[in-house]
């Protein structure tokens, strides 16, 4: 169905921030029984990413599967050096299923990096993130810079149990205080999440908030940040077709300047304001 | 060597191979160089700002999608302001499509549109006329006569109609918008679909029904493009569910001047580029010399009796 | 322990899994047991004796397929001699398609085809009515009502509709339909389309055009039995782009009481019978009883604002 | 795109003559340049055949190929003691290139077996065929039946040079008398083949007549058959859609009775009566 064809040279005098390209499958395996990790061989130009960024996929069509649109999907790690390029993913429907297929040396196409970022301010040296299944994938590439940049980072993991932390290691190794919190330990409540900040804001500990999370999550870090003045950004989602802007399938609506106006998730985000950010 | 460019009425393009309207946009340039496009065909544009469909906005079906995105629009003021100079950076005709629910405002959006740096306006009639019964101008002859005849009043500019596949009279209203002065058409637009979720029961679409794009639609399209070829004088721009060479081709035989692509851009950002790359290849290969050998050559007399190729003997 | 049971007006359905008209005969008894179908539709049968359309009569596009083989048929004495009788031995009931290019021949066929073993009409009102200009019975309320109107005169067996994709007036021919005495609609034909060999420059139907079936067909009829089940209160049997369960289940869900499979049979010959299966299964699983409460159950007021899903934390 | 199910039993109480069926990739390799050899480990139920028949394909689909319809294909052989089905064909177009991907141990959707197959008359000692290109596939199953029942047969192996000549050895194998013919050395011409076959016709070595050749062998048979009043049966081919007999997509005209009828190459063929034939 869709068409396969092989890094065109689309023009010279292109932007050049985004590239179509056929990326190859260095592995894909279970981590953790829920997740996957897909590991890509990558060209340099589409490795120059920003934390909170994704890419558009075009996952593979087989007898079995065959998804049509592009699906997206945040970038989990970027290692220009390494000439690496990792999402980890959920298998949920037809397109990752189909992605659940690729093997070591198949190409990929993939188009990239695509939306806005992440930022940390100059002045923040405190930051804080609240994560939560595969919103791990959105998150990880903030801890990265952090470490980068020398920002404390604490990461507050929640997750269905304690042996799907995962997450809780990764951010450990990234330098970050973690603090893990499960449902099956009672722990991942929403009060009990908001405690655990309030307190930390009250030790003067959080410059800033960072998350992926749900609805709930939303809502009560909005109440934080408000309350304690304090900024933050959520990445969000919405279905997407072209993935870059033209098409305007993906908005959702924003609070801004007292009115409601509607963004682009791929284009002006998937990085948003929290508090400019709307339950939904 | 070979000559790729094509004539829409007065206007020269470059090559036939132009983005279809709602499919593309300024964010494009990011991926590829949009001077290399036969022509620009910017998003339809409505008078007023307008908020567009609910979400979601779009889904999959087999091998093609449906979208009911609707015409968000931040108006014209904003359109004339930011995006017809955004593309003044480029030699390459813009054309600019817009709707209206009525034909008077309809006719005031094309004559306040006409602005320099648009080179041809694309109407697009497959929106609801709310002054009659709330079929889209693009239904009936009668409706779509009409409103051509208001907006040829309105611009001097080329007028490039825009016909839906929802009609039973895809002859008859072609006939119609060009006798009303249209100077091209385009065909077509999304044909109305439905999908529905069965786990959840709820439609795909926030909207319940959508547009249909994508290879789907090829053979409807292509059929269309046909008929429009066939019965009027003006040129036909092909449209729908191009994405290889070989669909190219397809319209161009059925009697296309250029073509539109539109969905094979979401899924193959570079589909443009690579299909005027393939069309100067193929016309090379086949020792066609310009694109215009190939418009209109379907040797529809000689349909039948195709019964020799099925000899299994070489 | 489930029930398949689906009433179309006064006849119960084993299951609403049928064929459609001109994908099925009885050769296919060679390979599945017809017995366990919902319904028997034949090929359409015209008074009488037709050729047909030229060779080549099918071709594939993208995932679907064209056909234009026309109605070629032995007349209707041969179909009654030899037809009908072979599906005696089924106890299945029997839907005899039938066409005519007046609506008064129409009407003598619809009479003379009402004998012992038949249990419905199904009326292919999509060919061309030559009393007025040549466009199908089922393009127009008008026409279309007028048809039915008479075959209703001529027949006390239950007849059933089946609408054309061609219309751009899908409610108005149905209700038309319906208040002609129509018993049942089949939702819908194939849609007119066209496919060109790009190396022999012919079109690859002798015909030129024909009609589009398969996947590519289904979110189109599937919005028009959603349209059909939203404005009759007669039933509504779904056609078009059936190959899967979850395709049955969404026809019936949009408001389809029963569905038709059609180039799904030439793919698997086996498709209908593994979707009674399916079927049952289906339900079994998600613990309904019945079919019919599935039916029309399509979730249309809470479209919008599904964003909920979007939530990649589960 | 296609439903790939698992041989659905389909019903008690059908005739039980066709089936559809998941076969499994023995081998798939080119023989001979032009040609690709297909062997399939195949359930028993299908192989219950006669020369002259065929299968009804369902050709894989993948990124790169996908086929729609089923192709139909000539039974090249039939060994139900060894449970194979063997398919001779040439890559023409899409199916075709789809089938050319199939690898050892894959399953292939096939159904049949389809049609009407060769007749050898009781009385008919001495046969004659004419097969050319991959016509050799439909008229291979010909020749082992001819063995069987102790018929001599007689082979005119057209091909464009000696060294395509494969049917040649193919024939002889089953104890033919083989003559090659090419067009190399200019023995393949009409005038010729028809010579060669007067001569033995003279000496009363022909009884009936077997193609599956091209429109000039048919018109060249026809002619010589009426002539001698000798018997004929030619296999020919047609676009199809079902492939049993539902679609009338397969017709052609055949000569019957003074009148012009049209007949399903599917189910009244594929192997007509050579007078009734018409050339196209
Ligand atoms: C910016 C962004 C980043 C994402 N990052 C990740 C990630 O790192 N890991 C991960 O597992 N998932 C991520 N998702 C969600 C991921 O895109 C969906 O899980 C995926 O598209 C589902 O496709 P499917 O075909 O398997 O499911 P289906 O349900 O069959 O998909 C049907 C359609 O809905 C769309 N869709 C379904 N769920 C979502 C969703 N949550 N968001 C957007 N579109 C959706 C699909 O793209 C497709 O078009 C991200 C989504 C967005 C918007
Ligand atoms: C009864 C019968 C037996 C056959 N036996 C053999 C055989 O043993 N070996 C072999 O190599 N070929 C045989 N053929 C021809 C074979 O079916 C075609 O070569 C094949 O269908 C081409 O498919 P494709 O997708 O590769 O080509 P495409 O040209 O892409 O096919 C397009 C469409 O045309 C149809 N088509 C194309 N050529 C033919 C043809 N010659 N006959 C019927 N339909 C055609 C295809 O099935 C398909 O639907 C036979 C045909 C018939 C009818
Ligand atoms: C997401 C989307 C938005 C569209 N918006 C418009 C539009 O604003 N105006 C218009 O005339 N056509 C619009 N179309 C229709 C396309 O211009 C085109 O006619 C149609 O998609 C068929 O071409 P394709 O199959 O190549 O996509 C839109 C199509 C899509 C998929
Ligand atoms: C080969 C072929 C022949 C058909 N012949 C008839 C016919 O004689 N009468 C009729 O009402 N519909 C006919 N149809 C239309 C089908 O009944 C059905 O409406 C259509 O194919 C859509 O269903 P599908 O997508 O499941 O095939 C035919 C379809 C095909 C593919
Ligand atoms: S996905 Fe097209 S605009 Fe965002
Ligand atoms: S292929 Fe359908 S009748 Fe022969």
């Amino acid at each position: 169905m869709q068409v396969n064809h092989l890094d065109v040279e689309a023009g010279a005098s292109a932007n050049g921030k985004v590239f179509e390209v056929e990326a190859t499958v260095k592995s894909n395996v279970v981590v953790n029984g829920e997740y996957r990790k897909l590991v890509l061989a990558a060209p340099a130009k589409v490795l120059n990413c920003q934390p909170g960024q994704f890419f558009h996929l075009l996952c593979p069509v087989s007898a079995e599967h065959q998804p049509y649109l592009r699906r997206p999907m945040s970038i989990y790690g970027y290692y220009p050096e390494a000439g690496e390029l990792h999402f980890l993913y959920k298998v949920a429907g037809e397109g990752t299923r189909a992605m659940a297929m690729l093997r070591e040396g198949d190409t990929f196409n993939i188009m990239g990096p695509l939306g806005k970022g992440y930022v940390i301010g100059a002045d923040w040296q405190n930051l804080l993130l609240v994560a939560r299944g595969v919103g791990l994938a959105t998150l990880a590439p903030l801890a990265q810079e952090a470490r980068r940049l020398g920002r404390n980072l604490t990461a507050i993991c929640s997750a269905r149990s304690p042996d799907v932390l995962m997450s809780a290691e990764l951010f450990r190794d990234m330098g970050a205080e973690v603090i893990t919190v499960t449902d099956s330990e009672g722990t991942s409540g929403m009060d009990h999440i908001r405690a655990i900040i309030a307190d930390r804001i009250a030790q003067n500990r959080v410059d800033a908030l960072y998350t992926c999370g749900s609805n709930r999550m939303l809502t009560m870090l909005q109440g934080l940040g408000a309350e304690h003045g304090i900024p933050g950004q959520i990445a969000l989602e919405q279905q997407m077709a072209c993935g870059v802007g033209m098409c305007q399938c993906c908005v959702r609506s924003f609070r801004r300047g007292g009115k409601i106006t509607h963004e682009r998730v791929c284009r002006e985000g998937p990085v948003f304001d929290l508090q400019e950010a709307m339950a939904w | 060597m070979v000559n790729l460019t094509t004539r829409i009425g007065n206007l020269t393009l470059a090559n036939p191979i132009m983005p279809a309207s709602g499919t593309f946009s300024e964010d494009l340039a990011d991926i590829i160089d949009l001077g290399v496009l036969g022509a620009h065909v910017t998003k339809t544009v409505t008078r007023e700002k307008r908020g567009g469909n609910p979400t979601p906005r779009v889904c999959e079906v087999r091998g093609s999608m449906l979208n009911s995105i609707g015409i968000p629009s931040k108006g014209i003021d904003h359109f004339i302001q930011n995006v017809i100079p955004f593309y003044h950076r480029y030699d390459v005709p813009l054309v600019v499509s817009i709707s209206a629910h009525s034909a008077d405002e309809f006719a005031r959006l094309c004559e306040e549109i006409s602005v320099p740096g648009v080179s041809a306006i694309e109407v697009n009639i497959s929106c609801p006329n709310i002054e009659e019964d709330g079929k889209a101008f693009a239904m009936r002859p009668s409706s779509a006569h009409a409103v051509m005849k208001k907006l040829r009043g309105a611009s001097d500019l080329p007028l490039w109609a825009k016909l839906s596949p929802n009609t039973g009279e895809t002859t008859e209203v072609a006939l119609a918008t060009q006798e009303a002065g249209a100077d091209a058409l385009v065909v077509s637009n999304t044909l109305l679909s439905m999908a529905i979720d069965i786990h959840t029961r709820k439609p795909k679409l926030g909207n319940l029904m959508g547009g249909l794009s994508g290879p789907a639609l090829k053979p409807i399209a292509l059929r269309m493009a046909y008929q429009c070829a066939k019965s009027v004088d003006i040129p036909v721009i092909g449209c729908g569910g191009i994405s290889t060479i070989e669909d190219v081709i397809e319209y161009l035989i059925a009697g296309a001047t250029a073509v539109q692509v539109g969905t094979a851009t979401f899924i193959n950002p570079t589909t443009m580029v690579r299909l005027i790359d393939d069309l100067r290849h193929f016309l090379s290969d086949q020792n066609i010399a310009n694109v215009s050998d190939l418009i209109g050559t379907v040797r529809d007399a000689d349909a039948a009796d195709a019964v020799v190729f099925m000899e299994a003997a070489p």
